[in-house]
């Protein structure tokens, strides 16, 4: 995955520099840059109103862009009328043409590019074959369930082999066990066509199952731009680390900051810690300690490369493999998933401990509860 | 949306309201024109026409007439068009297809054929015309456009509101009261709008049964039989600038609140 | 939008309502009320405000178009709405055989001693020695022209034939006077006229339909006609006397021909319907003796200019307003064709629509 | 409370709200009709109605090509000017829904304005703008366009065209903007994004989708044409009648009452069967199946 981020820029299928996005009354996304590699499957993930779905939009061609350039393979974008771009879209309702069946849908692209009858039809079939719809071809819209629709929006997209598939949210509609399988045909379904798709949702889960690169948004603005494994192991500051959960961020005072080696020293109510930093932890600015629930274990004798502390319990939740238990040291509340073997018990004293190695100074106050997503 | 290129639309509905004002510019000019005939060539400017409705008795009490006839026919037309509304939007029953028939039915026949009716049935029954009879034939030949208004509104309302209102303990009543009407109440609004305006502006019907009481299209159809004076335009006009007046207000009654 | 709109109309609508009660209190027949339909030129205000002044009588008007149109009114449960009304002498007949009029007491109507003699003698608005509808004022429609647009007098043959105006013309969209004129056009007797056989009819079906091709309208009202004239659409049409006189006012050259074949001449009544209290009954008859009487007479000779069928007012015109409105030599009126009702003028109005429709 | 007595109570509350409105129409429309109705069946003698029930008032006008010419007239009318007010509004429709944010309102009531003025206020406007010495006629010859005014342009079957195209062109515009402003953007976003342009988007997605606010506008319009006269009578010229004016002489003119209600109803039997066919025929047709989401 790394191996993608550093090809050159020009390699990317798609380029958006300084992206900005004004309403009348409001400025929706804040000069943004992001690239989108060939092949690859790329998620923005943010909570609503996050300017996700407007960069969509501007790529779409549905949004003109207020500022910046967008290219796609080195010629730009911003200019060209939708029905001129080679992309496609499933758009969040799947906007279904209720007057068409199935198969009219599907055709609806290939039937405008003017290609032979008898050649749209073949690829039609392909296309509903592949999302197992064949069955479904004379129904209309109307007909069909929710993840039926999403697969037809689906076909009806990439039946047009667009160099980019954008896709909005498209199973924020269906039922869990629904959206489960549609994850796993979609990632399936994006090697088969190797071609790029750029997907937009609120949920880190899903984007953690889809993606090769997520791109987490908030107020108009990116956060972090990584690997799922980047964005789950190493978030870039407090936002990040909390927007994807299960995250335990001690809010801290700077020592020192070594932005050569990337090392900061901070005080927190566990102890003054020397680990690793984020590149926008700088001295005078807030910054947290951060790690993950799971990291956490019930204390050994100590090692010089861990950190240990006593914390008093007060929740324990049971989950079958792992228990939850979420302690409180010095006012702080502290979340560590342990072994299921692991003592536990509400109102007692218990000794916790992290490697250090696992351990991140990142920018930013942690989030207080009741402004977390 | 990016569809800049519609922008001819611009200039086909610039061309639209062209074609439907283009008569009412006419009147406009023809209000402020010396020559009491309505034809070519202008005279001299006056507003000799604006002074001359303002001033005629007759004018002011067909006005009342039509008050008269059109806040109470606005009445019976919402009563009824909010029932109906509700009928063919939140219930099914067999025979519905017949109902929504019978409301449109008004509608459908011709107005003349209705108003002959009209006249056959009260001359055959002998009921005498008069105020009573125009509110009634008004309010069928208004009551479709109402339903339809307020039905439109209701078709959109989310029916699962009123079921939540339910599952909180609102009874049939309280639910209607408190959670159908207030959502309604745009569509009412509307429909109770299009009401008085129809009725306002009804002629062929309210001829046929108004009797001897004349409400202000009556009069001025009568006046238009030996004089085609252009204080009928100039009373046309105020209307059309009373109406156009409303709309600024609250044009900008609405920007304010939007600035709010 | 609708919801401040509404408001307001509503509002307007509620003050309307609630000083409402003056029209209300017109309308419900007090002692001293006379509901009068007739046409709007014979109720202007100026002619009958000294009336209403002298007697404390209120006059409520409502306007006819037709005469057709009046009886319609009045046959389809009309008669209730009106304590005086304004039919055409020829048709009496029909109100009376429908039961809709009461016989006048002209012992109520000074005036009517003094009618013209034709008008005293003739047997139409009567019936069994009763008067039901008593002459009120009579008069001609003959043919007006732009005589600016027209290099020679006109005649019926102008609205018949020929191409020089052809498209120029106009003819009342009216069954009685459109056939009755055909019928002089193509020569059938006067007497005869309203008494055509189905042959006769279907010559003058023919001559009407040849006629259609020559018109660029049919005209429904004389305000339309007027517009007509003054907006040169039309050079020449059967017409009634208002538009000669309004437009010749107006700097227009007008011109008014009588054809030699005849011209239709009128005479409309005055008639009670069956019904009236007696307090408005007593009303009417006072309003139609001051309707035949020398101040409206006068006023109605020069503003119409048209002539009531009693002598009160004659001898306060001049020469010129009494040649105006024939009565300086009363023998002209034995050249006019004078309306009658056709046994069935349902067939006329019929034979109308299929030349309409050709 | 079982579900039957839910459905019983229910069921209840129905009638409740339909029977005063029912009543209200049934007796003060369907009653009038009824007796319009049984009056064609009868006879008149000089001015009397002779009630005796007959059929020949049906005979003579279904065997006469005057009355029957004139109901085709006014059904070829109705079909052509709901036919060219649909063309016309459409855009306008598309426009006020698609293209206006902030004055949406404002730009429909004023479509409504005009209405207000009365019917022949109006006709007489536009006899100055189309007559021979009116404001269009000037104007081209101004221009050097024509050198002789045009006659035709007034009293004219054109202009009776034009100007029941401008009386009605409203009531096309309000049910098609209805629908139009219901249809989703994202169906307009899909077609584009499918690689239709302009017209592709009009002609594919947009016109089919506004099917129903399509023919309400069409039967609305069709049905108010039929029924007026006064345009036809005033603009038209000496060829201005209509079968609606022909039911007005026979009712206000001739006494004809028996004769005017049996072309009454043969008229409405020919606009039913007319809307009808065209209802029938538009939901049986793919575009209508396609309407309805297949369903049925």
């Amino acid at each position: 995955m790394t191996a993608i981020q550093q090809t050159p820029a020009s390699a990317n299928l798609l380029e958006a520099r300084g992206l900005v996005k004004d309403y009348t009354s409001f400025r929706a996304v804040h000069g943004v840059d992001f690239s989108i590699p060939h092949n690859c499957f790329v998620t923005i993930l943010g909570p609503s109103g996050c300017g996700k779905t407007t960069i969509l939009r501007m790529i779409g061609g549905f949004e003109s862009v207020t500022e910046g350039t967008i290219t796609l393979d080195g010629s730009p974008l911003m200019h060209v009328m939708p029905y001129d771009r080679p992309i496609n879209t499933v758009f969040q309702n799947y906007a279904l043409f209720p007057h068409l069946r199935v198969k009219d849908n599907v055709a609806f692209g290939l039937d405008i590019k003017k290609i032979g009858k008898s050649e749209v039809s073949r690829r039609v079939a392909a296309a509903l074959e592949s999302v197992k719809m064949t069955s479904m071809a004379g129904r209309y819209p109307a007909q069909l369930s929710g993840g039926q629709q999403q697969r037809v929006a689906l076909a009806r997209a990439f039946v047009n082999e667009p160099k980019l598939l954008l896709l909005d949210e498209p199973l924020g509609a269906l039922d869990l066990k629904m959206r489960r399988h549609m994850q796993v045909e979609l990632k399936d379904l994006q090697r088969r066509l190797a071609m790029s798709f750029l997907y937009v949702t609120h949920d880190q889960e899903e984007a953690f199952a889809l993606s090769d690169i997520i791109i987490v948004m908030n107020g108009g603005r990116i956060e972090q731009i990584g690997t799922p494994e980047e964005i789950y192991h190493s978030p870039t500051n407090t936002y990040v680390a909390d927007f994807i959960g299960g995250a335990n961020l001690l809010p801290g005072e700077l020592i020192s900051v070594d932005s050569t080696s990337a090392k900061a020293v901070l005080k927190t109510c566990i102890g003054t810690v020397e680990t690793e930093c984020s590149k926008t932890v700088s001295m005078g600015q807030p910054a947290s300690l951060c790690f993950r629930a799971e990291y956490l274990s019930s204390a050994k004798p100590a090692d010089s490369e861990s950190i240990s502390f006593n914390a008093v319990v007060s929740h324990v939740i049971f989950q079958g493999s792992t228990k939850l238990v979420e302690a409180e040291i010095n006012g702080q509340r502290i979340i560590a998933r342990l072994d299921h073997e692991t003592e536990a018990a509400v109102g007692e004293s218990i000794a916790l401990q992290v490697s250090n190695a696992k351990c991140r100074v990142v920018h930013g106050s942690p989030v207080k509860p009741e402004d977390a997503p | 949306m990016n569809t800049k290129r519609w922008s001819f639309l611009r200039g086909y509905a610039f061309l639209v309201y062209g074609f439907i004002y283009l008569p009412i510019m006419l009147m406009g000019l023809f209000s402020v024109n010396s020559s009491d005939l309505i034809a070519f060539p202008l005279t001299k400017f006056t507003l000799h026409w604006y002074s001359e409705i303002l001033h005629d008795s007759r004018i002011l009490k067909g006005l009342i007439t039509t008050m008269s006839v059109a806040v109470p026919v606005t009445l019976i037309t919402t009563v009824f068009g909010s029932t109906a509304a509700l009928v063919l939007t939140r219930y099914s029953f067999r025979l519905k297809p017949l109902f929504a028939a019978l409301l449109i039915l008004p509608f459908f026949v011709p107005k003349l054929i209705f108003a002959i009716a009209q006249v056959t049935f009260l001359n055959d029954v002998g009921i005498d015309k008069g105020l009573i009879t125009v509110w009634i034939s008004q309010s069928l030949i208004i009551l479709p456009f109402v339903t339809i208004i307020i039905a439109s509104v209701l078709y959109k309302i989310d029916k699962s509101l009123e079921e939540a209102a339910e599952d909180l303990g609102a009874r049939p009543w309280l639910t209607f009261r408190r959670v159908t009407l207030p959502l309604m109440k745009n569509g009412i609004m509307a429909g109770a709008f299009i009401s008085f305006v129809l009725s306002n502006a009804e002629y062929t019907v309210s001829f046929f049964t108004s009797g001897r009481i004349q409400p202000l299209s009556v009069l001025v159809a009568s006046d238009f039989r030996f004089h085609l004076s252009p204080s009928l335009n100039a009373l046309a006009m105020l209307i059309v600038l009373f109406n156009i007046l409303i709309i600024i207000a609250s044009e900008w009654v609405r920007r304010k609140k939007v600035e709010q | 939008m609708f919801r401040r709109t509404f408001l307001k109309m509503m509002a307007a609508g509620t003050a309307g309502a609630m000083i409402g009660d003056i029209p209300f209190e017109a309308f419900a027949a007090s002692d001293k009320t006379v509901n009068w339909l007739t046409w709007e030129n014979l109720a202007y205000d100026k002619y009958i405000a000294d009336f209403i002044a002298s007697s404390g009588i209120k006059i409520q008007k409502g306007f006819i178009g037709s005469d057709d149109e009046q009886f319609a009114k009045i046959r389809a449960g009309g008669a209730k709405d009106w304590d005086l009304i304004t039919p055409g002498l020829d048709k009496v007949e029909l109100y009376v055989a429908s039961g809709l009029l009461q016989p006048l007491d002209l012992a109520k109507i000074p005036n009517a001693e003094k009618l013209y003699a034709p008008f005293k003698s003739t047997g139409l608005g009567k019936k069994d020695g009763q008067t039901y509808g008593i002459p009120f004022y009579w008069g001609i429609n003959p043919m007006v022209y732009r005589a600016d647009l027209m290099d020679e007098e006109p005649d019926w043959s102008t609205l018949f034939e020929g191409t020089k105006y052809k498209g120029r013309l106009a003819m009342r969209d009216y069954a009685l006077e459109g056939i009755a004129i055909a019928a002089m056009y193509v020569g059938i007797e006067r007497s005869r006229i309203f008494k055509m056989d189905d042959k006769e009819l279907a010559e003058c079906k023919k001559a009407c339909i040849a006629q259609k091709k020559l018109l660029r309208t049919y005209w429904n009202s004389i305000a339309d006609l007027t517009n007509l004239f003054a907006a040169g659409e039309v050079v020449c049409a059967f017409s009634w006397v208002p538009p000669y006189y309004d437009l010749r006012a107006k700097g227009i050259d007008m011109g008014m021909a009588k054809p030699k074949e005849g011209v239709i001449g009128w005479c409309d009544t005055c008639a009670i319907p069956a019904g009236t209290t007696p307090e408005s009954t007593e009303a009417a008859h006072e309003l139609i003796n001051f309707l035949l009487g020398p101040d409206y007479g006068k006023k109605l000779a020069i503003g119409g200019p048209y002539a009531i069928s009693t002598s009160t007012a004659r001898d306060s015109l001049t020469d010129e307003e009494q040649e105006k409105i024939f009565i300086k030599d009363m023998s002209v009126m034995d050249s006019f064709v004078w309306k009658e009702n056709p046994a069935d003028y349902g067939k006329w109005v019929r034979i109308w629509n299929e030349v309409k429709a050709s | 409370m079982s579900s039957a007595a839910i459905e019983t109570k229910r069921k209840r509350t129905a009638f409740g709200l339909t029977i005063p409105t029912g009543l209200f129409v049934g007796t003060f429309c369907v009653l009038p009709l009824l007796v319009l109705f049984s009056y064609s069946f009868f006879q008149v003698d000089f001015v009397a109605i002779i009630r005796e029930p007959t059929l020949d008032n049906y005979n003579r006008i279904l065997h006469s090509g005057t009355y029957m010419g004139l109901i085709v007239k006014a059904l070829v009318y109705g079909i052509g000017i709901a036919f060219l007010c649909c063309v016309i509004a459409f855009p306008l429709a598309l426009f006020i829904a698609k293209r206006v944010t902030v004055y949406k309102s404002a730009l429909l009531t004023l479509l409504l304005i005009p209405l207000y003025t009365g019917d022949l206020i109006r006709i007489f406007a536009w006899r100055v703008v189309l007559g021979a010495e009116g404001v269009l006629n000037s104007l081209l010859q101004w221009m050097g366009i024509i050198h002789e005014p045009l006659w035709f342009l007034l009293f004219s079957p054109f202009a009776t065209v034009v100007v029941l195209t401008y009386n009605y062109l409203p009531f096309m515009v309000f049910p098609l903007w209805a629908s139009i402003e219901a249809l989703d953007d994202s169906y307009i976003e899909a077609a584009m994004d499918l690689g239709s342009r302009n017209l592709g988007v009009f002609f594919k997605v947009i016109l089919p989708l506004s099917g129903p606010g399509l023919v309400a506008g069409f039967l609305m319009v069709f049905v108010l044409v039929v029924g007026d006269y006064l345009t036809p009578q005033l603009i038209g010229g000496s060829s201005g009648v209509t079968v609606t004016s022909a039911i007005h002489d026979m009712f206000g003119a001739a006494f004809d009452w028996p004769t005017g209600s049996a072309l009454a109803w043969v008229l409405l039997a020919c606009m039913t069967a007319f809307v009808a066919i065209a209802l029938y025929t538009f939901y049986r047709s793919p575009w209508g199946r396609g309407i309805r989401g297949g369903r049925r």
